[in-house]
């Protein structure tokens, strides 16, 4: 069994590497993950955090299997709600936390913030604050992989209400007509902010819409880890030899609301409760016993888990704020380039 | 009442004065508007009138221009500024130009709302203001707001207006309070600047959410400073801000834009063009580096201009009649 | 039979009347489309012309049935390939023809030129020079006649090329969830400028793309006035008694090139000889005939019509251009408000 | 060799020199261009390199800059510039901002070439330049051309810089005749500005299509100016305007773009700011009207300040050192 404290100090790449073959590292990841957003959440609620937060709690199966089918050599564009992304992807809860603090330590320096979460190290861009704005980056990451002749792949995460705009329809168009090894993996966690997606879309499988480009589609159980580890697998492995783009619906659901302030009270009653039934942490510790393991060892991993954030939580608010000067650092022009060579 | 308040008691009040009024954005009617500016309008007028669209920011911008056309006076919410970036297009190349390319027989009586500005801890894609997408674009009238009273009369004024009007909300000022009077006395008059305090020593403009920094600034400083709000920033008042430097000789624009490409350089040129000789200082503008908006709270706060660092530049100012420089040239950054 | 002379000098709407009960009348217009656009060509090459201008012959069908089922009180956006549409819809030669010409007694005064036709008697915006501009500006004024309880229909005319850009989506899912009284009407001409849809498009039949919003869609022949213009009456029909949208795709063929300096080396050997043979008005005509008109009238017709258009030309070049302070017309500040009030 | 043929060597010769370099957009591969700025580069560097895209702004600008994160150098042509109004935000809110929100860790080294301008009868949405859509962001470099040489130098060094470029080209120029020195020796440093003419009377800052313009004027007034042609316009060249003003105590901008929002007001009041008190007139600038770009030949001939207009505001300038009105004003019109 990995050791939590340890994997919090491991580097993202090797974060990453022990949830291919390990399903108790998996369940962990979504301990952590879970656990991260709540205790987010509690923070937020303390005025500790400053500008806005978008959970993914019943969403952590997706990141989860995505996490495990990817190479980090691979390149992924994700969302404002992209914590729960970042942290399976391999970023560490102090990293993560510390960018949105607005640390000096955060993974841009505390500059970008909540919705800007990224590390190189494992294809992680920027997380994209503009909706719809990842898939034609990530279509354009596909298409050096494709020129290059080299096996990666790139992935746009992005949600069913990102299905309506513009960017999405003309990056799926451009990755048909040229075989672009990317994924466009939409979570269709039933929302896109207030608005349930029946009042905006007029179609709830969005799948279907991968006919008007002739792609090939998969729908999923995104709460089921497992299921939709199979799918992004095969998704993945079209891509990665040379069978184009496939577009693959996750069906989850949002638990938490839209962002920060958001109590969610436009929800159809017992909706949250029929989803919560499947709570894709539960079924995985559910399968986890099911298979073998011992519920009392999961529990002491799932508190472990805890306790660990509950001292990266410590740690990070003691950490320092930038300098007010750091708000100049990384911004190409033509002078600095000759300053920087 | 709040300034959000403000603004859905303009929209409130231009509905049930003319039911071709009708107000279209992404949540804003069952949920009442991210920002809450439209709260309660759904119960009121139904969802005929008070519309959620998709996340097509495209689609329902062009469709607050085809319903002009048609004969509605839509108004459109742009959550936040930078989502005009996906729809620019509708309003500048196609809506401001309606009425030019058909020799004067359609209006566009669009107007279209956004949330501008730094302050709110949204980071470097949700804060900018970003006035430059829009302003040099003949046909369309850019308008900001700085009050709870003047937020509810622009806003109807632009309602009003046949033509195409862009609407620039500083979201930081949602949740100030302030006295509203509604109804024909809370109007204001688009193309009119606002002279916000009467002065001799110099003129300073400004607008949006800076207003309150800049009069802050002046107490501070005890300088005898006419404090222009523009208000209509295209196009914008030049009577009032010539007349003003007139009599003051001394211009000091105070702009949430950078350094480079802000708004500011517009009245600086114009006012130097026509004022040259009688200035007796070198007009000058006090604004954000150019930077993107940082997120961190310690940085974000500087990166607006602040009461004291308006203060400290206004009285070298005055004092020595030469221009301060700003605060990161004196930690040691270059322009 | 119509009269072309006198038909010229009719008022917009009342051009458009005489298409909708009258075969011989909309074989006229056709002509009238294809004369129009063959001098036009000859004037471009003569330099008599600034500017650009976008033919569309081979797509006469199309527009004339448009012109025949729809009413002066509906709404139509359509593009800088317009002209055709812009006769058929009830415009006058002369006035197309001074907008080209950049004559103060063109459309807009000459100020918008071969892109921006227009005439507000016949509902016919300013045709759009931007793709796929006209596609949420057609759904708004739908949106308008919705919200007026009136039973108008807005037509957006949009070329094949056009159903790759966001625009495109973003108006017909907008469309679909209100159910508004838009007809989407793709111009299926094979071609977007000087690319074949094969290499743009993943897919050829372009109605299938109205899945994607769950909206009924039409495929029709656009080389035949007659069964397009069943086609359109449909989805026209559909639109008016509160249907909602429908995706029409008229299949027709770009015989001209793109614009004024392409000769279309690109098109595949016999190509165009395979639709020449499909040659709408050669069509028209061979219907009329087959319908028991006489041949020889058909032809006297046809060279009434030339000769009434090479007569609007000597007019049109000998009219004033605008005079230089035009340009500062129709430009709406709050300050001209003022004024004009 | 022409302007466009010097953009095609400056493809070619970067293309040959670096194969992550490549090529996208409409037709630009087996047409060679709308405007022929890339005829042959298909033959010579294939079908991978050189690529058509569908009719998509937002995606094939978007692919860009994925494409430039992940180790290419892009070159993306924007037809029309217009038709960034369709796909500004990923520009703006996103490539230029890549590099400050990845801590430096990645760079955008995308080129996004667009046509701009005036005079080829295209009428308001194919005509403006639009600068102002692009210059107040941060991160983002925004230069133009003016000669084929230039043309060449400016493209070979925009596609060999890190981060993202912007290049706007006068298509009105796409034409014009001129020598081009290929190779090492022809490139041309971004962010400095070209000394045109050296002269002590008077400086005037241009750009684009109106280099020639302003040059005209010039020999014809007889008047000793020095000329600057700013070539990168963000970030632009303070030291080398500003040293020139110092020397020669007066500014004229002679500008593409309209009175109101146009570039040149951040020209005139960085140097009003800085050399105030060693002017010796007003600074001011010759504009477009704020008019929509007419389409009648008569009338766009007229809309971009043409030679005998530049060279009448200069003398009168000059001779009078009072600020003349421009055109529009002396035939009755007010601003
Ligand atoms: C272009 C644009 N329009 C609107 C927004 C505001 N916004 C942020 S998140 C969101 C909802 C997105 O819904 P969905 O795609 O389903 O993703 P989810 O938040 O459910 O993960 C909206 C409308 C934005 N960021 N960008
Ligand atoms: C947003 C945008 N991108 C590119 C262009 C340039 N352009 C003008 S027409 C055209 C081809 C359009 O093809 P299609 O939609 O099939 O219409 P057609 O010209 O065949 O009628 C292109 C790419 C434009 N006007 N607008
Ligand atoms: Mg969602
Ligand atoms: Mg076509």
């Amino acid at each position: 069994m990995t050791d939590t404290a340890l994997s919090v100090s491991r580097s993202s790449v090797e974060r990453r590497k022990v949830l291919a073959d390990d399903a108790t590292a998996r369940l962990e990841r979504m301990f952590e993950i879970r656990g991260f957003e709540e205790r987010l959440n509690a923070l937020f609620a303390t005025g500790a955090i400053h500008g806005t937060t978008h959970l993914a709690m019943g969403q952590e199966a997706l990141a989860v299997s995505l996490a495990a089918e990817l190479r980090p050599t691979d390149l992924v564009t994700a969302t404002y709600r992209g914590h729960a992304m970042a942290l399976a992807l391999g970023m560490s809860p102090r990293a993560v936390l510390a960018e949105i603090m607005g640390k000096s330590e955060g993974s841009t320096g505390g500059l970008g913030g909540s919705m800007h979460v990224s590390d190189d190290d494992i294809g992680l861009l920027p997380t994209f604050a503009i909706v719809g704005a990842g898939l034609p980056v990530a279509a354009g990451a596909a298409l050096a992989f494709q020129y290059k002749g080299d096996d990666s792949v790139a992935v746009a995460v992005f949600g069913d209400g990102a299905t309506n705009i513009g960017a999405f329809h003309e990056s799926l168009n451009l990755a048909a007509i040229w075989k672009l090894p990317v994924v466009f993996l939409c979570d269709n966690n039933v929302y896109g902010e207030y608005s349930r997606i029946n009042l905006t879309t007029p179609i709830e499988d969005l799948h279907l819409r991968a006919a008007s480009y002739a792609m090939p589609a998969e729908v999923v159980d995104g709460m089921d880890v497992t299921a939709t580890r199979a799918a992004l697998a095969r998704a993945i492995g079209r891509a990665r030899t040379g069978g184009g783009p496939t577009l693959v619906e996750a069906k989850t659901y949002r638990f938490a609301g839209h962002s920060r302030a958001d109590t969610a009270p436009y929800r159809p009653a017992g909706e949250l409760e029929y989803w919560q039934e499947r709570d894709p942490v539960k079924r995985a510790r559910e399968e986890l016993v099911a298979g073998g393991a011992s519920a009392d060892e999961l529990a002491r991993l799932e508190s472990s888990v805890g306790a660990a954030l509950d001292e990266v939580i410590e740690v990070v608010q003691a950490l320092p704020d930038p300098v007010v000067t750091d708000m100049f650092n990384n911004i190409w022009t033509p002078t600095t380039r000759k300053a920087d060579s | 009442m709040r300034f959000r308040q403000a603004i859905v008691a303009a929209l409130e009040d231009e509905m049930e004065a003319d039911p071709s009024v009708m107000v279209m954005g992404e949540d804003i009617a069952v949920a009442g508007g991210p920002f809450k500016t439209s709260e309660g309008l759904l119960d009121k007028f139904g969802p005929n009138r008070v519309r959620d669209t998709p996340i097509s920011e495209m689609a329902f911008t062009g469709a607050g221009v085809g319903a002009a056309i048609a004969g509605l006076r839509p108004v459109i919410e742009i959550m936040f500024m930078e989502f005009l970036g996906v729809a620019l297009d509708q309003l500048v190349t196609g809506a401001a130009k309606m009425h030019y390319l058909s020799k004067g027989q359609l209006s566009v009586p669009l107007t279209v709302r956004a949330s501008v500005g730094s302050g709110t801890g949204f980071g470097s894609q949700h804060s900018q203001t970003l006035e430059n997408w829009v302003t040099a674009t003949p046909g369309l009238t850019v308008v900001t707001m700085s009050t709870p009273q003047n937020a509810y009369g622009i806003l109807r004024a632009a309602i009003q207006s046949p033509g195409p009007t862009m609407v620039l909300e500083p979201r930081n000022l949602y949740a100030v309070r302030g006295e509203v009077q509604r109804g024909a006395a809370g109007l204001v008059e688009l193309g009119k600047a606002e002279v916000v305090r009467q002065g001799t020593a110099v003129t300073i403009v400004t607008m949006g959410q800076l207003r309150t920094s800049v009069l802050e600034a002046v107490e501070a400083s005890g300088i005898d400073a006419e404090i222009i709000d523009l208000i209509t920033l295209a196009p914008w008042d030049r009577t009032t801000v010539l007349d003003s430097v007139a009599k003051t000789h001394r211009l000091v624009v105070v702009e949430e834009a950078p350094e480079s490409g802000g708004w500011g350089s517009e009245i600086v040129a114009a006012v130097t063009r026509e004022l040259f000789s009688s200035l007796s200082a070198a007009p000058f503008r006090i604004t954000t580096p150019n930077v993107p908006v940082p997120y961190s709270r310690a940085l974000e706060s500087r990166y607006l201009p602040q009461p004291d660092e308006i203060a400290r530049q206004l009285t070298q100012y005055q004092s020595t009649g030469t221009v301060p420089a700003p605060w990161w040239v004196l930690e040691g950054l270059s322009k």
